[in-house]
């Protein structure tokens, strides 16, 4: 399916949770609300015509100006062979969003490595914790306005 | 009788994050009674450099250097996908030839990757032998490399718009004695190692992945095909040329035990070889004459925009999402890494083992730490 | 390559099978054993060095203008120049490399106008402590010391 | 050893005056001196032989620095062994730690005493110089759980606990081969099953032409003896890419020494008893002579059938992958040991019958 046949599908199916989408760029996406996350991806991955079995990849990405984080979802088909970018944008100061590892497991380790390098709190993840930084790390790196620590543990940072 | 008075504890094991086969720094928490694993759980980080933020420190050509460092046994394959994501959001065309020489470099290297895997996965076996074999022709490919482009490990090949070197017709000639060379010793490759009764014994129905699990699990390249499921991004969404080469994409067919057990995932990766070796011929025989980089500009300015390009990587699906602001340096770059997403089946498949199996699970799925870490 | 269904058979095919791949096994290592070995004996045979090798660094003073293209390509910022003037009258007062950071990507090379900067032959990079690696390439033929000893 | 002792009291006049004990005493001392020299002095060379075979096996050199190719290499490691500080981790239990590697060398040269090298050229003749060997192979296997555990290591105890798994396993298929031999020589010393053996190697027990039976019967020893040395495919108990090094994880200079000397020497009992049992011994197709002649002939038959087998199993080690615990105990329990006692019935009836 095209991205415009997938866009109408989930517009008459889920209406104004499909926020916006955006066709000019070489991926286009679409933009959906939080709240209906779980749902939409369940959608994807069970109706017939999408097939969306296999999540790619699921990044964040941090924009100060705007106050938000935007929390990006790439899925494909192996079926149908098609794909598909989804967006999530989250306020920059509470980032929540319901998890979808229900949906895919392999949402599991990118969500964590998400939560840990930019803070992103996955409501429902069974093991919500840091994956690629120590437990006890301050901060979360791939924001913006992240300030180095001068030192972890005695090591200085210099 | 009853033997309810006998208690016997769980002990819970450190394997690594030093210990010889966890494939540098991976640490596994095992939960053993006795030889028996009821529990394995993976810590991973302790490569940890922050890829991603050193990304969106410098300019977009600079950052392809950084890339040999994700995947280091597969460089010229990370090169490549990140020149694609790059020169496909900035439109650049890259000149015909370059992109066979990107193609026949970045299967000698999945060649030379899929080597340490066969050396290193007997290993873990227990053989040694293979890992001197695998190393042996490996350090042809290496020499290639460097008549070619002078490095031996982090090779920068690929360069935005093309590639930095040349193949003189000496090295196509050593290319093609290498190719001639690697399908005579192969057959000696499995003859010692793939076929050995212990070894089948060790590898057949060890760590067994059915296909919806691999696909639930987001696996990629050759632990996704060892499940049976025929996916190749080089077949399916090709790049580079790849669909106009004629060669198979080889699947798990549980020759030896079940379909997607060990023994499979390390056989799809032994017959890659061979279909590398078939690609490089061709793209020897096909490659035109003509410029080898196209003409960009000395400060590079991307559009804004997004995309996100994968490839086939000699682990799996590498993607880079590139986030461009405009500007000269990366806005955001997230590095989907295949090894991350293959790693994150352990817990579910290495329960219910032996101590030895762990080993040979891990092994088999291939991973490299330096991309899991990033 | 199946078992066999019958449990009889499966034992003798087992013991046949073991005996025979082990025997396959030990006929490529004994070939192997009887060629000649394919490593170096590294410090009295040294590995032939290509051409196109991407070693330490090997600078042209004379030709350098110090436009400073190759500071400003180095990812890693592994190069300072120092210099007063500019273009071919240039006086350059250091030209350092620290190898402790260095890539070896060749980015510096590429991105040089005169070629005065490219990639040597040279692979042996060890030094006692961390400073040793910091190589300066550029002679200060202005510099009062150099001066007295001429 | 007792016939010189006794040809030496009786005829030297000065040894006549001082009590016999101590006489007996001092050549007991003179011959287990002599037999560790020779231990170490094999050993040196094994050690050597393994690495130069492995690295031809994998494309590559072996040692060539110290000495021409290589050749002092395992005398200067063997230096370095010795001066290493002596390291006893703190958490250890001091007194399994300090006595198990010493109790596992025990295991491995106290059989020594019986191995004859020719007709005349041996320490003991014992009357159950077969019984005895076996016995104290397994006295090993104490040395090693008191290693593993007194080490306070997780992995250490996995290889202590695995190599007594593994040792129960495959005393039976041993003990039982060696019975099919006993069978038809009816003797239990190493002399009578030696000299049942003729001179030309269908007389020999490993032979089909001699016994079918022992035939398969000297190859399940040998099996067996590679998996009582913890040699691949059966070194689980040390397997590195599983338990990084099994049980001598914590030992370091003399002791992990020790245990070294220990394996090697124990390959050395393995070789050399299968040659003995199954390969004719001294036997072979060299003339025939008298005196030290025949001595040096003997010995020379013995090693070099000894080296032989030394080097199958340098070659197999450096063949094959290892196999897993349960394997491992299937291969003995379900495989060797239903073979041995099949081998053992059918040399019954054979010797029952011719």
């Amino acid at each position: 399916m095209t991205f415009e046949e997938i866009y109408t599908l989930l517009k008459g199916r889920f209406g104004d949770k499909i926020l916006e989408k955006n066709d000019e760029n070489i991926d286009p996406y679409i933009i959906i609300s939080p709240d209906a996350i779980v749902q939409i991806m369940r959608f994807l991955k069970h109706e017939k015509e999408l097939a969306f079995d296999f999540l790619s990849c699921i990044s964040g990405v941090d924009y100060p100006d705007e106050g938000i984080i935007e929390t990006v979802y790439h899925i494909f088909s192996y079926l149908k062979g098609h794909k598909l970018v989804i967006k999530v944008r989250l306020s920059r100061d509470n980032p929540i969003v319901d998890s979808v590892t229900g949906v895919w497991r392999s949402a599991d380790w990118l969500e964590r490595e998400v939560y840990d390098l930019l803070g992103v709190k996955f409501k429902g993840h069974p093991n919500l914790r840091r994956i690629l930084l120590p437990e006890d790390w301050e901060g979360h790196p791939l924001r913006k306005d992240y300030q180095e620590p001068a030192e972890y543990h005695g090591i200085p940072n210099k | 009788m009853s033997v309810d008075y006998l208690h016997t504890h769980e002990i819970l094991v450190n394997m690594g994050p030093q210990h010889p086969s966890t494939h540098g720094v991976l640490r596994l928490v095992v939960k053993t009674d006795g030889e028996w694993v009821t529990e394995t759980q993976p810590y991973i980080g302790y490569l940890h450099r922050c890829a991603e933020k050193i990304g969106e420190s410098v300019e977009y050509p600079q950052f392809v250097p950084y890339t040999d460092r994700l995947d280091y046994l597969g460089a010229i394959n990370n090169n490549l996908c990140y020149c694609l994501a790059v020169e496909r959001l900035a439109g650049i065309e890259v000149p015909e030839r370059a992109t066979y020489l990107r193609v026949i470099g970045a299967e000698l290297n999945r060649i030379a990757s899929h080597l340490i895997s066969y050396g290193t996965f007997g290993m873990e076996t227990g053989a040694f032998t293979p890992f001197f074999y695998g190393f042996r022709e490996r350090e042809t490919i290496l020499s290639i490399f460097e008549k070619w482009f002078g490095a031996r490990l982090t090779y920068h090949l690929c360069r935005i718009g093309g590639v930095m070197a040349d193949i003189t017709p000496e090295i196509a000639q050593d290319i093609r004695d290498f190719i001639k060379t690697m399908r005579a010793v192969w057959d000696d490759y499995n003859t010692l190692l793939s076929f050995n009764e212990i070894f089948v014994r060790r590898t057949a129905d060890v760590g067994v992945i059915p296909p919806e699990m691999a696909i639930e699990y987001g696996l990629t390249g050759p632990c996704l095909r060892g499940s049976g499921v025929k996916w190749d991004l080089r077949k399916n969404d090709p790049y580079c040329f790849y669909d106009t080469f004629d060669f198979d994409i080889p699947v798990g067919e549980g020759l030896m035990g079940t379909v997607g057990d060990s023994w499979d995932r390390y056989w799809v990766r032994m017959r890659e070889i061979i279909e590398s070796t078939k690609i490089i011929e061709q793209a020897l025989d096909r490659m035109p004459e003509g410029a080898i980089r196209a003409k960009v500009p000395k400060i590079l300015k991307l559009p804004k925009g997004e995309v996100y390009v994968r490839c086939e990587n000699p682990r799996g699906e590498l993607g880079f999402y590139l986030v461009s602001d405009g500007g000269t340096k990366p806005y955001r770059l997230k590095i989907r890494a295949p090894s991350f997403c293959n790693l994150s089946i352990t817990n579910a498949i290495c329960k219910d083992c032996l101590l030895a199996d762990v080993i040979v699970i891990v092994g088999s799925i291939d991973i490299v730490l330096g991309e899991v870490d990033r | 390559m199946r078992r066999p269904k019958n449990k009889v058979a499966e034992y003798f095919v087992n013991i046949y099978r073991s005996l025979a791949t082990i025997a396959a096994g030990m006929g490529v290592t004994i070939k192997v054993f009887f060629q000649k070995p394919v490593t170096l004996q590294y410090p009295d045979e040294l590995p032939v060095i290509e051409e196109a090798f991407r070693g330490l660094h090997i600078y042209e003073q004379e030709k350098c203008i110090a436009c400073e293209m190759c500071v400003k390509a180095c990812p890693i910022d592994c190069i300072s120049l120092q210099y007063e003037g500019k273009g071919k009258k240039a006086r350059i007062k250091s030209y350092r490399i620290d190898y402790t950071k260095c890539l070896f990507c060749n980015l510096c090379v590429e991105a040089c106008p005169t070629h005065c900067i490219k990639m040597g032959k040279e692979y042996n990079l060890c030094s006692y402590d961390r400073a040793g690696c910091v190589r300066e390439l550029a002679e200060d033929i202005y510099s009062e010391r150099s001066t007295v000893s001429e | 050893m007792r016939e010189l002792i006794e040809y030496l009291l009786t005829h030297v006049p000065l040894l006549t005056k001082v009590p016999s004990i101590f006489v007996y005493a001092v050549f007991i001392l003179i011959g287990a001196g002599v037999v560790l020299g020779y231990i170490s002095v094999m050993v040196i060379i094994w050690v050597y032989l393994e690495r130069k075979v492995a690295g031809h096996i994998q494309a590559r050199y072996g040692p060539m620095r110290v000495g021409p190719h290589g050749i002092l290499q395992t005398i200067a490691d063997a230096i370095k062994l010795f001066m290493k500080e002596d390291i006893i981790i703190p958490t250890s239990h001091k007194v399994l730690f300090i006595i198990a590697p010493f109790l596992v060398f025990f295991g491995a040269f106290a059989p020594f005493v019986v191995l004859p090298y020719s007709e005349s050229l041996y320490l003991s003749k014992m009357n159950v110089g077969v019984f005895y060997l076996l016995a104290l192979t397994a006295f090993e296997v104490i040395g090693i759980i008191m290693a593993g555990w007194g080490s306070n290591n997780k992995w250490a105890l996995y290889g202590g606990m695995r190599h007594a798994a593994q040792m129960i396993c495959y005393e039976l298929p041993m003990g039982i081969s060696v019975l099919t031999v006993v069978v038809f020589t009816g003797s239990l010393t190493l002399h009578g099953i030696t000299n049942a053996q003729g001179w030309l190697p269908w007389q020999w027990f490993i032979s089909p032409l001699k016994s079918p039976f022992t035939f398969i019967a000297g190859f399940v020893f040998y099996i067996a003896g590679l998996a009582a040395t913890k040699r691949v495919p059966f070194d689980l108990p040390e397997a590195e890419s599983e338990l990084v090094a099994g049980y001598h994880a914590e030992y370091s200079g003399m002791r992990f020494a020790f245990f070294f000397l220990a394996e090697y020497t124990a390959m050395y009992l393995v070789c050399a008893v299968t040659s003995l049992l199954f390969l004719g011994g001294w036997n072979g197709p060299l003339p025939r002579a008298q005196g030290w002649l025949g001595n040096l002939l003997g010995l020379i038959n013995v090693l070099s059938k000894t080296y032989f087998l030394l080097f199958v199993m340098l070659w197999l080690r450096w063949t094959l992958p290892r196999l897993r615990i349960d394997q491992l105990l299937s291969t003995s329990l379900k495989y060797l040991l239903p073979i041995s006692l099949g081998a053992l019935l059918g040399a019954a009836i054979q010797s029952a019958i011719f």
